[in-house]
């Protein structure tokens, strides 16, 4: 399957092997793991959010999305809910493809789109305060509006 | 109909889901969150702002003006943060 | 070390861990991994040529524009010469950051410039006859000129 | 002076590397490809099409007209190919 939607932790350099031994003429791969950062000790912890059932449906249709604009070997994409510590890793995004052009561009398709699109919702969780809800960022909106109508990337 | 809150919506409301009988003339996803306002202060307060509130019908986003006929299951939250 | 040159394979899941484990507020690696293509059976094997002790400078004169140019927590990249099998690793490039558009970004220009600057030289040996110097691709050239002059990437 | 020289160029010349004394009015990376061309057909062949072949000196990309004072290494190849 290529999208999970899960509270455990993931093996980024399992799912890699598992990616290159599907076959294919894989020529590059992709990875993007996505991690919790303190933001300089700031954080305690994050806690995701998430609609799972939605979040496997949407991430799928993202996919296909991909897979239709770029010629892609592989793709995997696996993204956590629940509470996650800093450091720990939250998403994880690998395209393979024969060039690596289209495993750039379709991991950055992929991340931009899940950023804006995949139902989830961060809480901070302070060191020395109450949660807050993260605020959606005007800039994660222009990433993903950059591939509207089929256009390539001119960020 | 089975309608889902998230994040600040769910805690704003007090509920994950429910299932509610909605009045026949509540045609749109627009049109339900002015029913559900009406229905006491803590859904008054997380739909304030109604513009920011997403929605989904059975697990694919809408806007508002999408209509619910048909509809299994409905959510609300706001604008995704993961990623 | 932030560049190596070497003939043996590497092991990019460890080099992603001891990257996070050097510590800085990291919340994106991108890992790119160069494979040897088989080209649908075409290919035995490729040789590649290098020049060592240049590419070791020549590969830290490029990552030291990528750090000026992004944000960067760390950078490491590996290129291997000497003879290599189809479905075996050739390159990897590593990039972690604060945030995802400049390990995106540093990632991919450390690949183009690779690809133009780096002194390697490919010879493909084929499945059925002799072995062939690859030609530089004018399209690589171009991915390279998208970042000339401090230009953000718009190709 | 110590040259270099790498695939098919160390092909055609039949060597990886020399070290020569090169004469005292050869300035230029050019004119010590013109030079070398001199010296037999392995060398005119590796450097017939003088204008696709790259120069390093001191592991240092350079251009034709770049000059050999003070250089210690040289190096002669095609257009890169790796990553």
């Amino acid at each position: 399957m290529a999208v999970s939607i899960q509270r455990e932790d993931f093996d980024a350099a399992a799912e890699s092997a598992a990616l290159r031994a599907g076959g294919g003429d894989i020529g590059a791969i992709v990875a993007f793991t996505g991690i919790c950062r303190s933001d300089n000790g700031r954080l305690a912890a994050l806690e995701l959010d998430a609609y799972p059932e939605m979040a496997q449906a949407e991430i799928a249709r993202i996919v296909e999305e991909a897979r239709s604009r770029w010629p892609l070997e592989a793709v995997r994409v696996i993204h956590r809910y629940g509470r996650i510590a800093p450091g720990e890793n939250i998403v994880l995004v690998l395209t393979a493809s024969s060039h690596r052009q289209a495993a750039f561009e379709a991991a950055e398709f992929l991340m931009d789109y899940l950023k804006t699109r995949a139902p989830f919702w961060k809480k901070e969780h302070l060191a020395d305060a109450a949660g807050n809800w993260v605020e959606a960022r005007q800039i994660d909106e222009a990433a993903a509006e950059r591939w509207a109508a089929g256009g390539k990337k001119s960020a | 109909m089975k309608i889902l809150y998230f994040a600040w919506v769910r805690e704003r409301t007090g509920r994950a889901e429910e299932d509610i009988d909605v009045p026949a003339d509540v045609a749109t996803v627009g049109e339900l969150i002015g029913w559900l306002k009406s229905r006491g202060p803590e859904f008054e307060h997380a739909f304030t702002d109604a513009a920011v509130i997403r929605a989904a019908i059975d697990r694919i986003h809408v806007k508002h003006d999408a209509r619910l006929a048909g509809a299994g299951e409905i959510a609300f939250f706001p604008p995704m943060t993961g990623g």
